[in-house]
């Protein structure tokens, strides 16, 4: 399983915070992952496009394209932060 | 600089990070954060405050929405960063969560250290980098309606500053 | 840096400078300082702090002199310096005088402006001037006996890196 | 009249923090100033040589030693600040 989490303009265009869905097959690191999500279609491939600005954690620490993704993992998707 | 620095004062700094809706009172942190160590020769600190204006727009409030557990480990991450860098006492991290009104308080950082340089450089560091590296984001409220903040890039320039 | 400075904060805004020998209280004096002006988005400020040590020995008191009238007309100089090359909305610059002790505060700057770049620096800037331009001398109360300090080549270093 | 003011240390080695004198025959700036009370001798010649780093203020500004000295000027002589 893959408990994934979404925040701030990525939670709301995409209807949701967070699903666990299971690790996708051939799906390795965090590039694999974003584009399996693309494939939902609609918001999923307009919002994790790859020319828009999104950031992705793993296991709450903030990640690349080549980051690997395992079972069990907690892989966050989010704008670029604003705060302070 | 060409000091030692005193060894109880590093023994006695502490890095302190905390993540809330409340409000936060700046002297009482600041003196906490400095009591009894007389080690301490400087003391840097920075407070984002909520404006009522950005982008040319007014700000009638503004919701900090922030990723609990990652948030507090990335501060955790930049306050090491920075004690790696520079010599110093302590260091305290409070940043807000929630609603905010023009004029409050968002997010507060304060550096010790027995000399001025390391405890400036380090607090700017330290905003520097919570403003790019930590999971937080900002959703105003403005007369046209609510929109998420967009990042700036000068505050990636400002981040890459120190690389 | 790109956004236009909001016109009410800059009406607001004001230039303090105290010296005396009593102390004071950082979270009054900031509070003081951003009362009402909602076009503050950032708050630098430093704190200057009596230490126990100073070049490898043990210090016990501290005695402050400065020139009367020249202290506050070369602080107002330097704040309009910093006015000049920055945009500032508020600064304040209280310097203590007389005796003090190790944890004592000596001195406090607070800069307040839209963006945090500004602060910041006006706020560094402000120390490094202090310390080079403004007529305060410290005499040190040792357990070898009392010792005027030394002006260090840091703290010129520190200047010139503004020119 | 010249109300010339001694700080810190020079203040304590020049035995005086303050003294009324009329402007020397011959005095048209600080160097001369300065060089005119060095010919008094003793602490006044060590204390104010041209090695040591004395610094001056005429009428509470930051001098150098072509500033002009005029009659009624307030000159303070004192050590490099170590305030803040």
């Amino acid at each position: 399983m893959l408990n994934i989490l979404y925040f701030a303009r990525l939670k709301e265009t995409l209807g949701q915070g967070a699903e666990r869905i299971d690790l996708p097959a051939g799906v390795t690191d965090v590039a694999g992952l974003t584009a399996w999500l693309r494939t939902r279609g609609g918001a999923w491939e307009q919002e994790l496009a790859a020319t828009r600005p999104v950031r992705v954690a793993v296991n709450q620490d903030m990640a690349r394209g080549d980051t690997r993704v395992n079972d069990g993992d907690e892989v966050a998707f989010f704008p670029p932060v604003t705060g302070g | 600089m060409n000091e030692p620095v005193h060894p109880a004062a590093l023994a006695a700094g502490r890095t302190e990070i905390r993540v809330h809706e409340a409000d936060f009172d700046v002297g009482r942190e600041i003196a906490a954060l400095r009591a009894g160590n007389a080690g301490i020769g400087a003391v840097a600190s920075f407070i984002g405050v909520c404006r009522d204006l950005n982008d040319g727009d007014q700000v009638a409030e503004l919701v900090l929405e922030h990723y609990p557990g990652m948030t507090e480990k990335a501060l955790a991450k930049i306050a090491d960063e920075a004690r790696a860098r520079w010599d110093l006492i302590d260091i305290l991290i409070v940043h807000r969560v929630g609603r905010m009104l023009p004029t409050d308080q968002i997010v507060l950082v304060v550096v010790t250290s027995a000399h001025r340089g390391e405890s400036f450089a380090a607090c700017e560091f330290l905003m520097d980098y919570l403003k790019t590296q930590a999971p937080f984001w900002k959703k105003e409220q403005t007369p046209e309606g609510s929109r998420w903040v967009d990042a700036r890039a000068t505050d990636d320039a400002a981040a890459q500053r120190w690389n």
